[in-house]
């Protein structure tokens, strides 16, 4: 089997052996490890083409070994399960899995779509901008065009097949990153008792570590790493997070890590074999202090075809060498401005690679590593830079010339060698993401090169590789002082620990290279690209000032610099570094971009969490829903709330439903389910003064006993609710809501009463949900509830309309209510809601003599608008006030009262205003549709905007009118009774209809009085 | 969600049961009135907490809800009579008493991964040195309300919440509770 | 998300939280006096500061309380939380009240 | 100005490139100008271009204190439609719809408009009532608006689950074909490009410091820069407008609170229209470089942080997720954040101050990118005319105390 594999190196690396797994690549079958990223198995197979760029379609192979890799974008996976747009080198490689290349057509090799590449002076930055324009209706189809051309991976077709959680956590010290300096401050925290939180990007602990061939204390450094993880893991108050990347650090100290659950063994376990396992985690964690270790980034260089398949990053060749026994080339071409690079030519010299050169930008004679790799007979090339790299589909050599420290001279090439792998260092950028996104500012180190973390905002620290440390004694030693400074600042007594030891190589000084200079001026070289993804070049950087796009931000948009999935981690200070000396500034001057929250990509599964699908909202459920359920009815929406819409009888459709109930309620009985109505329960000594302040009439002249429709503006003068309310004792109230404001209208109570009028001494209490109301209307309804037993007498003369009594029903304590919203004799009964199903069961056994009909919203509707009373919500809409509805009886002239001073103003005094009418289609057949807009002449559409005066709010059929009816917001409405207007809905055809009275049935209102 | 759905998780690891039979009082006094709150305690028998976010435990549960409210958990049977009981002997008083036995269920959780499963949804610190026994929080669990108890014995919790998010909470739980 | 002390219950996440806006906007208490513009100042017009604020949280999903923060409209941090002024004083909506942080 | 075409890309290309003229200079404030407008983004550019176009006011500064097109118009969702309610409104969105139609030809640049369509999608009864009376309202107003079904929506938009089954079912959709989105950093360069060749000066990294005001007039503004007189200052800075609004001791009845939005990594096209969901909270479209890219809801708090908090984005995450389950496994890219300036009835306010001489251009809220052209269009004609164009008359900061408010917050449009 490893055969197969002719880049893998015969030993070492942390792959395992024993466990071979196949996976595919666009249909072709290869073989990795257990411990292999994809791009390692990739490597390991020789592969190492593996995309084409954004606009040019340039071949392009892996550069990277992390989350900066820009190329090696992949479709994971098949059907639902499939994933877009990984990185192949961070997928852990498992058994089966079935990889695709996303871009290049037929294929990554062959791409049609290369010819671009011929074009590419015409492509420059912003080139979109300037054409496409004519003729105008082209551009649609220049834009279906554009568009195929994007994207890498698809959006699975199905649904996804994984579920996602989020935990909720809490610490005192948060560490991201566990490389050297992360466990070394993890340990300091938990050793002296703090709550720590150790998250690391990667699937194992160690960071670099893992990928170098240093020694910690005198051991191989991944030996060091095991004992502290396992100390770490031995305390109780440690979490480890493996595979767990910090995305954001939010205000106030709040950060998120995704945890990958579904990868490694547990993918080898499952598989999406057990569905219900959670295959990714959103962590949410509050710290109290944050140590951010999350080590830097290799830069590449600016040169000619620096983008060929075969130019990596240094730090990439070593990882995949020393991590996963994987060798990316046989002949190769270090090229650096650094230090750090002369450990990968000792890693590739040591992995029996021909190190050809090391080209060092620097003059002089080189530092220890120098001296370390022409001991191991490395050529070392000072003062000199790989100018151009040759091949296309794979680097098969460089052009080297001599660098006299100018990065716009043109040079010439002196040296050729062949080669297949050109391994690049340009400095190391801390990675300052997360620093950057709590507030935090960030210095230009004018000897690294680099943008290290400076003032902190909240409370955060940042050490090691991250801290702008080179070396790994350096790391080591500020990973132990950020975790003794966070014990301290948390007031804890710290453990004693000895910083552990390494034996790094003294570094000498990176020098400020950043774009080499070409044969030919910076307008016409071959391209030098910065960043890989979006083909953003040198020269379109410097097309872009010359433009005027001269602001960081402006260049980076007008480029698309750093724009790619990669988010600028392999290319923006480069970019920025290039712009500078376009713009003849110094870096710092040219700023920073923003670091925005994520730090890598993550699904949005992930982000939604569970709270998806049926946990989506909360349904709430009345306690006789079970019935309603059991019973047919569909529900209706109404909120968080399920309520039955209508009880369809067998072959009855909505109509036939509701025409059949309204005629129950009508010539009979009817019950309904009104247990989402809002209810408060209100008393106190100032209660009636406190109800006086918010409802609109004159609440102190109710007598106890008495029940009262009411309204409450909101200080706009807006109807804001409305409800029945009775008054149970002097002091003492009981309010109702309607169903979608009852929580609001509980908090704008307690609101006025907190902070307005604290001096009034009222209590409120919900009993919304301890209360179930059947609501029993139809002229039988007194006989029926007779019936079922009631202690005290339910006669007219006893016990009249608007009025409230505790009483017995069928020997269980109710509170009984002579209220109407149908116009009927009705009663509605609040019961506590465990008794609430019995309750209802009896009344239906009770009724069937009188062929009951249970019935649901839109009977309810249909009745009351029968009746003209409105539903707040629907005949109002935030801009109507209770005069526009002809509710001035409802307003005192007697008191203050929310939202009274508002209905004084100008406009509120307007004639004109829309107000409540009734409606009746002029051939009486006709239901108009609700939200029709209504017009004053039958105009035809065409002669448009065409003034409109109103809008239809409700429209029914009223079976026992025989006729339909609508009721209508109309300007002037009430003045303008008789009058005919046009209603135009969807069908377009005005529809004549006149104006009347919104209240239709049983005018004089006797029928609820009996 | 089916009756089956809302027993426990099937690695047992964490239990969901619903407490039956239990009655709620909901109280408001201003606890700067010393006699008011004396006489409660009188006829409770055990202590109104004053202390933010704890709870008395004696013949009833009496959890503290706000800075003037308590919600008094007790045997169903009993709600009707301690709330006249306490009626009476605060008659003269401004208080309110509220039977709300029909407003709330009551839900235990318990078993090693109990923690574990509300840090799922509830954005309080849950380590027991933070939230003990003695101690509750009106908080939020996922997208719903919920009085949250501590229990004397560890990784055990009362959830307290409004009758209409029963179902969408028992579903809640259990899916959390799969892992 | 924000970490938001609630008087009562300590500090807990915004999302227990629902926000009142500005502190201090005081209900006038004759408003039939006022003219069209001075109710409008009242039922509109807020200082909207680029800076320190003091506004106004309910913990809706704890206590129910109302109280004030004092917090930083461009750096969000929170200075300190507090009470609502003692029944019967002036102090409507947090306008002048006790600290408690 | 070198005029835009593919002639012109084919010819610059011969020369390497080295021949582009800058889209927008950067001059050296003048000591005065006969118009001033505080505010680069968007709004504030296209103020100045049609004030030299339309109105022949070519002596304008645009001041811009940061880089031009970096706040709110480079922050937003880019959704262009104008089926708002209110026949005010919605004749004023439509006329910046007009403008939108002709825009890219009009400055020669291409902002990428693209009419892909704008679907609002209703979840209950009462939401298609109020769709219903949108759309009857929107053609009676000449504006193209159809009522879509639910069946419709799952053939129109395969990837949109229409299933009755959902925690809140799609029952159906308004529709605006004319409807949909721009490229916005194009629409802040391309007025920038043609304000310029006309004449304007567009001067960035100069903060206004102060406003000077005499006898009840404005007369000039005091900058980092340096003072500048003029007598005609229109100020169009978003969430800002409060912080501007003090400086010449004025009060707007404005809050500014963060807005969040996020992009995905690109995908292959999956989506080629915008759909919204006032109910759900979220909305989403796709962009031409393959990125989904979806609006959260508002922020509650008052913030300039251009940062709000995250379970903002939470919530609207499982919003689309409800909405597209198959884009559950498609990854977020990149979350920020914007200040919007909301008015209480979630209109803007176009409107002469109380200072003479100075008008404000603000309280746009979440919706203010598809207004970008016609907003200009109007405040060009107020500043040049010191009167309200009929079109944005209605919004004045008098309607504020007479009551005569818009409101579209408790109409069905949702904002955005």
């Amino acid at each position: 089997m490893a055969a197969a594999q002719p880049n893998r190196l015969p030993r070492g690396g942390r792959i395992d052996r024993s466990r071979p797994l196949k996976f595919s690549l666009d249909g072709k079958s290869y073989t990795g490890f257990a411990g292999d990223t994809l791009a390692s198995a990739l490597i390991a197979n020789g592969v190492l083409l593996v995309g084409r760029s954004f606009k040019l379609r340039r071949p392009r192979g892996i550069v990277g070994s992390g989350a900066e890799e820009p190329n090696a974008i992949m479709q994971v996976g098949e059907g639902a399960g499939a994933q877009p747009n990984l990185p192949a080198t961070r997928v852990e490689l498992r058994h089966g899995l079935v990889a695709h290349t996303t871009r290049g057509w037929p294929s990554v090799r062959f791409d049609i779509g290369a010819i671009s590449d011929s074009f590419g002076r015409i492509l420059g930055a912003g080139f979109y901008y300037k054409t496409f324009m004519y003729p105008r209706f082209l551009w649609k189809y220049y834009e279906r065009a554009i568009r195929l051309s994007t994207g890498f991976g698809h959006a699975p077709a199905a649904p996804d097949p994984d579920v996602y959680e989020h935990r909720n956590a809490h610490c005192d010290v948060l560490v991201a990153g566990g490389g050297p300096a992360g466990l070394v401050a993890a340990l300091a925290a938990a050793r002296s008792g703090a709550r720590v939180i150790l998250a690391d990007d990667g699937n194992e602990f160690g960071g670099s570590l893992l990928s170098c061939a240093e020694q910690v204390d005198g051991a191989p450094a991944a030996d060091w790493v095991a004992g502290v993880v396992a100390e770490l893991r031995g305390l109780p108050d440690c979490t480890l997070l493996p595979r767990g990347t910090v995305l954001g650090y939010h205000d106030h100290d709040f950060l998120t890590v995704a945890e990958r659950c579904d990868v490694g063994e547990a993918a080898d376990r499952q598989d999406h074999a057990r569905p219900g396992e959670t295959a990714e985690r959103l962590w949410r964690i509050r710290a109290k202090r944050v140590i951010l270790a999350q080590g830097g980034f290799e830069r590449s260089l600016a040169f000619c075809n620096n983008d060929r398949p075969g130019v990596m990053l240094a730090s990439a060749v070593s990882t995949y060498i020393n991590r996963f026994a994987a060798l990316p080339g046989r002949r190769a071409v270090v090229f650096t401005n650094n230090d750090s690079a002369y450990r990968t030519a000792l890693d590739l010299a040591g992995a029996r690679a021909a190190v050809e050169a090391i080209v060092d930008s620097r003059p002089g004679s080189g530092g220890e590593l120098a001296a370390r790799a022409q001991a191991q007979g490395i050529p070392v090339l000072h003062g000199r830079v790989v100018c151009d790299v040759t091949g296309k589909k794979r680097v098969r050599g460089v052009r080297i010339a001599e660098w006299g420290g100018d990065s716009w001279e043109t040079i010439k090439s002196t040296i050729y060698i062949d080669c297949d792998l050109l391994a690049v260092s340009g400095g190391w950028s801390p990675a300052v993401h997360l620093h950057a996104q709590a507030g935090g500012s960030l210095d230009w180190d004018e000897t690294r090169l680099c943008f290290l973390p400076a003032q902190a905002r909240q409370s955060h620290d940042s050490a090691g590789a991250g801290n702008g440390r080179q070396s790994l004694d350096e790391c080591l030693a500020d990973g132990l002082r950020a975790g003794a400074e966070a014990v301290a600042k948390l007031g804890l007594a710290p453990a004693a620990i000895e910083a552990p030891a390494a034996n790094s190589a003294g570094q000498l000084p990176i020098e400020a290279l950043w774009r080499v200079p070409a044969e030919r001026d910076a307008d016409r070289c071959p391209k030098q690209f910065i960043d890989f993804q979006n083909d953003a070049t040198v020269a379109d950087i410097r097309l872009a000032v010359r433009e005027g796009y001269r602001n960081v931000e402006h260049v980076k948009r007008y480029t698309a610099l750093g724009f790619g999935t990669d988010q600028g981690k392999l290319g923006n200070i480069n970019g920025m570094a290039v712009l500078a000396d376009a713009l003849g500034k110094t870096i710092p001057e040219v700023g920073t971009t923003t670091f925005r929250p994520v730090y890598t990509p993550v699904r949005f599964g992930t982000v939604a969490g569970e709270s998806v699908g049926g946990l989506y909202d909360p349904v709430r459920k009345t306690a006789l829903h079970e019935w309603h359920e059991a019973a047919g009815a569909p529900m209706e929406v109404v909120g968080q709330w399920h309520r039955p819409w209508y009880f369809p009888r067998e072959g009855e459709d909505l109509h036939g439903a509701v025409a059949r109930e309204c005629l129950a309620v009508r010539n009979s009985v009817g019950a309904m389910d009104a247990s989402t109505l809002g209810k408060i329960d209100a008393r106190g000594p100032d209660v009636v003064e406190f109800l006086e302040r918010i409802y609109t009439h004159n609440v102190g002249r109710m007598k106890v006993g008495r029940c009262a429709y009411g309204i409450m503006l909101g200080e706009d003068g807006m109807v804001m609710d409305d409800g029945v309310m009775a008054r149970l004792g002097e002091n003492h109230f009981y309010l109702t809501t309607t169903t979608g404001g009852a929580a609001n209208v509980l908090n704008w109570l307690e609101a006025w009463l907190q902070t307005e009028w604290p001096e009034l001494e009222v209590w409120l209490t919900s009993l919304t949900e301890h209360y179930s109301t059947i609501a029993v209307a139809g002229p039988n309804s007194r006989v029926l509830l007779e019936k079922l037993g009631c202690d005290i007498p339910l006669d007219k003369e006893n016990f009249p309309f608007l009025t409230v009594r505790n009483a017995k029903l069928a020997g269980m304590p109710v509170q009984l209510f002579r209220v109407s919203f149908s116009g009927e004799l009705a009663f509605e009964i609040n019961i506590a809601s465990q008794f609430a199903l019995d309750m209802w069961r009896m009344v239906m056994e009770a009724g069937r003599e009188f062929e009951i009909a249970p019935y649901g919203t839109e009977t309810m509707h249909v009745l009351r608008a029968e009746k003209g009373f409105i539903i707040v919500g629907q005949e109002t809409d935030g801009s109507v006030t209770p005069v526009d509805l002809g509710m001035n009886w409802l307003l005192s002239k007697e008191k203050d009262f929310l939202g009274k001073r508002s209905l004084a103003r100008p406009d509120c005094l307007q004639e004109d205003r829309k107000q409540l009418v009734g409606l009746l289609s002029a051939d009486r057949r006709t239901v108009l549709p609700e939200g029709a807009q209504l017009i004053e002449e039958a105009v035809r559409a065409g002669a448009t905007p065409v003034p409109m005066c109103g809008h239809v709010t409700s429209s029914y059929h009223s079976a026992c009118l025989g006729h339909p009816v609508a009721l209508a917001l109309v300007a002037g409405g009430r003045a303008r009774k008789g009058e005919t207007l046009f209603a135009v809905g969807p069908e377009r055809e005005p529809i004549a209809v006149e104006v009347v009275s919104p209240v239709f049935y049983d005018p004089k209102g006797e029928r609820q009085h009996v | 969600m089916s009756e089956a759905m809302a027993e426990s998780a099937p690695d047992a690891r964490v239990d969901i049961n619903e407490l039956p039979g239990r009655g709620f009082l909901n109280v408001r006094l201003d606890p700067r009135d010393k006699h008011a709150v004396k006489s409660a305690e009188q006829v409770l028998g055990q202590a109104m907490p004053l202390v933010a976010n704890t709870y008395s435990s004696g013949t009833h549960r009496v959890y503290w809800l706000g800075p003037d409210e308590w919600l008094i958990e007790t045997d169903a049977e009993n709600a009707a009579a301690l709330s006249g009981e306490l009626g009476e002997a605060l008659a003269d008083f401004n208080v309110a008493i509220n039977d709300v036995s029909g407003g709330h269920v009551a839900q235990r959780l318990s078993g090693p991964e109990s923690r574990t499963v509300l840090a799922k949804g509830c954005t309080i610190d849950l380590h027991p040195r933070e939230f003990g026994p003695g101690q509750c929080a009106r908080t939020a669990l996922a997208r719903a309300t919920v009085l949250l108890a501590a229990g004397s014995e560890p990784d055990s919790y009362t959830i307290i919440a409004a009758r209409s998010f029963t179902d969408y909470l028992r579903h809640w739980l259990t899916h959390a509770a799969k892992k | 998300m924000l970490l938001i002390e609630c008087p009562w219950c300590g500090p807990r996440a915004e999302t227990e939280f629902s926000y009142g806006g500005e502190a201090g906007i005081v209900r006038p208490l004759d408003p039939d006096a006022l003219s069209d513009e001075e109710w409008a100042d009242y039922l509109f017009y807020r200082a909207n500061p680029r800076g320190a604020h003091r506004e106004l949280w309910n913990h809706a999903h704890g206590c129910r309380r109302w109280f004030g923060v004092e917090r930083d409209t461009v750096s969000y941090r929170i200075a300190g939380s507090f009470r609502l002024g003692p029944a019967g004083s002036e102090t409507g909506k947090g306008a002048n009240t006790e600290r408690d942080d | 100005m070198n005029r835009y075409s593919a002639f012109s890309l084919l010819r610059n290309a011969l020369s390497h490139n080295r021949n582009w003229r800058a889209a927008w200079r950067s001059p050296e404030p003048k000591k005065s100008y006969d118009a001033i407008v505080v505010g680069g983004g968007g709004h504030g550019l296209a103020t100045a271009y049609y004030l030299a176009k339309e109105h022949g006011i070519r002596n304008v500064a645009v001041l811009e204190k940061g880089w031009i097109g970096g706040g709110n118009t480079g922050r937003n969702t880019t959704i262009v439609r104008s089926n708002y309610l209110w026949t005010e409104a919605a004749l004023l969105y439509e006329k910046s719809m007009q403008l939108w139609e002709g825009l890219s030809q009009d400055l020669n640049y291409n902002v990428m408009f693209s009419q892909r369509g704008v679907y609002n999608l209703g979840h209950s009864l009462q939401d298609m009532r109020d769709i219903e009376r949108r759309v009857n309202a929107n053609r009676l107003n000449g504006i193209d608006a159809e009522v879509v079904s639910a069946a419709e929506l799952g053939k129109a938009i395969p990837c949109l689950n229409v299933s009755p089954a959902a925690r809140y079912p799609v029952l159906g959709a308004s529709l605006q074909r004319r409807g949909g989105v721009a490229r916005h950093d194009a629409v802040a360069w391309g007025f920038a490009r043609a304000a310029d060749a006309l004449g304007v000066d567009i001067i960035e990294q100069c903060a206004v410091t102060g406003i000077d005001v005499s006898g009840g007039k404005a007369v000039g503004i005091q900058t980092t820069r340096g003072p500048i007189a003029s007598d005609r200052i229109g100020v169009v800075v978003a969430g800002n407008a409060g912080v501007l609004a003090q400086m010449a001791d004025l009060r707007l009845p404005i809050e500014s609170h963060p807005l969040q939005a996020f992009v995905s990594e690109p995908i292959k096209p999956v989506l080629d229209t915008v759909v919204m969901s006032g109910a759900v909270h979220g909305y989403i479209s796709q962009s031409d470089k393959g990125e989904l890219v979806i609006g959260a809801g508002i922020d509650a708090y008052n913030g300039y942080g251009q940062r709000g908090s995250f379970p903002v984005i939470e919530h609207a995450m499982q919003a689309i997720v409800e909405l597209f389950p198959v884009f559950s496994r498609v990854r977020m890219l990149r979350v920020w954040g914007g200040i919007v300036d909301v008015a209480p009835d979630a209109c803007p306010i176009l409107s002469k101050t109380p200072v003479a001489g100075l008008y404000f251009n603000c309280g746009w809220g979440t919706g203010g990118f598809k207004a970008t052209p016609g907003s200009g269009w109007v405040f060009a004609h107020t500043m040049a005319h010191d009167e309200a164009h009929e079109l944005n008359a209605p919004f004045s900061l008098e309607r504020f105390s007479t009551g005569a408010l818009v409101d579209e917050h408790g109409a069905a449009a949702v904002a955005h």
